[in-house]
């Protein structure tokens, strides 16, 4: 049976397994936004966006945005009954003061510490551009990161030391890709599931990194 | 469902610990949540650190717990008061340790608990026995003070109305401490006098969002000590 | 002559003039809360308390008292319409940041630099409260202290170094007594006005310490 | 009697200095003061630092003033955005300073100068380049970076609604930057959309008191650019 990757969408309803009722959570931008489509309507979950919403709904119909009520990736949300609206350095104190529960991030690189590389490739002609990543990073209790397991070129994302600028240190402590996901222990990576089709040992080639099973 | 209105002060109470470091909103009788302070009374709690800005007064609230034994030490801005007789006694026999903290440096050091700041440099106290021994800095050609965060394992809050998720309202000047206190402690129980069904608060005007809310407690707001 | 002392309402009066319309104040307690009923109707001035009111109004009537809404002092105030709420790291912030154009304050001393000491008097048995004192006296713009001139002993509370415990290091800028109005300047003490019926040589002989006229 | 309403964005602006150090309120287009900005390019400051979260996009805002050739310096947490042509192209011209800050650290340096803190530690960008140089320190086993408050000789920001008094309002997450910007500059204009009479605006929902601002300048809320 040839691997079975799984969809952008599949990893979404992964991480969103792992979201319990009540947990005070942030998705990052980009493939984390994905998460909130998963979130199982019967479970209460707040979603809390960096520029000062807590409690944010799903996008608006069309027609009805409103460019005042926007997320972190400036697109236009709702807030659901019982949302408030605050100014950012509550916003972030919110983060940095360990108040959420999960923050869902993207990456370029995790490392076996748990080291997350998200905000810069590190190339002299990028511009660079950091947000609330570094904030998400090491203020949320537990952070998630939702990543392709393997760049364009077939190398692993995950590896034994970062080599592109990091954004936090030891902060991740979830990966959830498209072939496996992977916990950050102490003592190193541990596999909980991975993709149909794919043998462990294999799991472990891709990755490159030392990887145990559960 | 997510339903933080609890059954009762005392079930809301019901995993304090001795020892605990309880924050308490109120500034003098506003905002005080004596409610919440009566079951923490009844719960029998013992060894406590108390941080709010006074000492209690009289015989009710910050007083009767004082009175009942339950502190060890007390960290506030004003412990003295005209009628705070049982403070005044205690510390004079020795059998409560205060620590004297400048207001504001109170407010800020709660505050930074709350926002994950590890310490900060303040103006105020500088050059003062309350500074004796703390690390200071020279910043722009003034002097600051290291100051470092008060951490609470319980906040006791009164607010104005609450909902499910945990959102409060204050009233008047009876927010003072309440938002801070909070922010900053591991389980925060606020009371309030009314709760209202989700949406029942405009999102402009939540003053403490749920997320800082562990539980809320409804009390009666004509209860004997209002109509005493 | 004999010495014609200032009354408190006096004394309280000779602050209200040194208060421009638009100022920032805070009247500490005690004596400084008198300088409120001093301040001309026909000029705008917004009163802070550090419990969180800005716009803050007179004593409500009898039997009109909101206890919710209490001054620093613990007594029942009221709101003028353009008054706000906030809570007490925000009240502080308006201090500590500067923001208060004028804060007045009681004092045990002042010393030639401006040394205030006002919150104890280092008595071994006396019960230490500081309050806002300390964020007050550092924190506004400018801070004058309202006080008697002379202990009941008749000793000058300007003196050459406070000799009780300290409030805040050279804060204070103007000093209204009993028996004159004094600014502290870098070069010293400077008498702007005094009693009717005393000496210019008489105050400086009951002061104690260097003093200039303006 | 304090009128803070201003004639004119020209007239509240007239005051403005080369070299100043403006905060911007606002996040992507929430928020942002455009007609403000539109009155300081009109006005003609030059080698001006601008503090805000991004660098503008488009041709309006920001991006406006940055092409008008204003701007020596930004300090921001996400300059780079799908359209942020002029910053991206002044930027890799060198003819433009960048400090990058992470968001939370940019807002609690913004907070930390409105609030009087000479300095704090936060634990944002420990071990990364953005911490490059600074000074660290251990607090309760945790790794913290030292950073300064940021001040502005002026601020703009967008609010809702205001009074003579120059209390202000917000609209939903619109609010964002705007109340700690206003916080920590040494004059602050506010653009409305509505003026109240004192009094029209409820004292708990007040988010930013007039003590943080200097002028209220009324703005239509129906401009050309609200309806392209």
């Amino acid at each position: 049976m040839s691997i079975q990757r799984r969809t952008r969408d599949q990893i979404a309803a992964r991480v969103a397994r792992d979201i319990p009722e009540g947990a005070y959570v942030n998705l990052g931008i980009g493939l984390p936004t994905l998460v909130a489509n998963h979130l199982p309507r019967d479970r209460e979950i707040f979603l809390h966006s960096e520029n000062g919403i807590l409690g944010m709904g799903p996008a608006p119909a069309k027609g009805e945005e409103d460019w005042d009520l926007i997320n972190a990736g400036k697109q236009p949300v709702t807030l659901l009954p019982g949302g408030a609206f605050f100014h950012h350095a509550d916003s972030f104190a919110m983060m940095r003061g360990g108040h959420l529960d999960i923050c869902v991030l993207g990456a370029f690189q995790v490392a076996v510490n748990g080291d997350l590389a998200n905000w810069h490739t590190g190339a002299p002609d990028a511009i660079p551009a950091v947000g609330g990543a570094m904030d998400l990073a090491v203020g949320a209790k537990r952070t998630f990161v939702m990543m392709e397991h393997l760049t364009k070129s077939g190398e692993s994302k995950l590896v034994e030391r970062c080599t592109y600028p990091l954004t936090g240190v030891g902060c991740v402590k979830m990966v959830y890709t498209d072939l496996a996901t992977i916990e950050v222990t102490p003592q190193g990576l541990v596999a909980l599931d991975w993709a149909d089709g794919l043998d462990f040992d294999e799991l472990v080639r891709l990755s490159g990194v030392p990887l145990r099973r559960a | 469902m997510i339903n933080k209105i609890a059954a009762s002060a005392a079930a809301a109470l019901a995993g304090v610990r001795d020892g605990a470091t309880v924050l308490l909103g109120g500034f003098g009788g506003a905002g005080m949540p004596d409610e919440l302070i009566d079951a923490l009374i009844e719960h029998g709690a013992r060894d406590l650190v108390i941080v709010s800005n006074n000492a209690g007064n009289g015989e009710t609230g910050i007083a009767a717990l004082l009175k009942a034994g339950r502190v060890r030490k007390i960290v506030c801005s004003f412990p003295r008061q005209a009628d705070s007789h049982h403070f005044d006694s205690l510390y004079r026999a020795g059998k409560l340790e205060l620590e004297l903290v400048p207001q504001g440096n109170l407010a800020e050091r709660v505050r930074a608990a709350g926002a994950g700041v590890g310490a900060f440099y303040t103006p105020t106290g500088y050059g003062t026995d309350l500074a004796k021994g703390k690390e200071v800095r020279e910043i722009g050609g003034r002097m600051y003070v290291l100051e470092y965060p008060i951490h609470g394992d319980l906040a006791l809050v009164k607010a104005e109305r609450g909902d499910r998720w945990g959102n409060l309202t204050y009233r008047k000047a009876a927010r003072n401490f309440g938002p801070i206190m909070a922010s900053a402690a591991r389980c925060t129980v606020a009371q309030v006098y009314e709760t209202v069904e989700l949406g029942g608060l405009d999102p402009e005007i939540i003053v403490t969002p749920g997320i800082f809310v562990t539980h809320v407690v409804p009390v009666p707001r004509s209860g004997a000590r209002e109509a005493a």
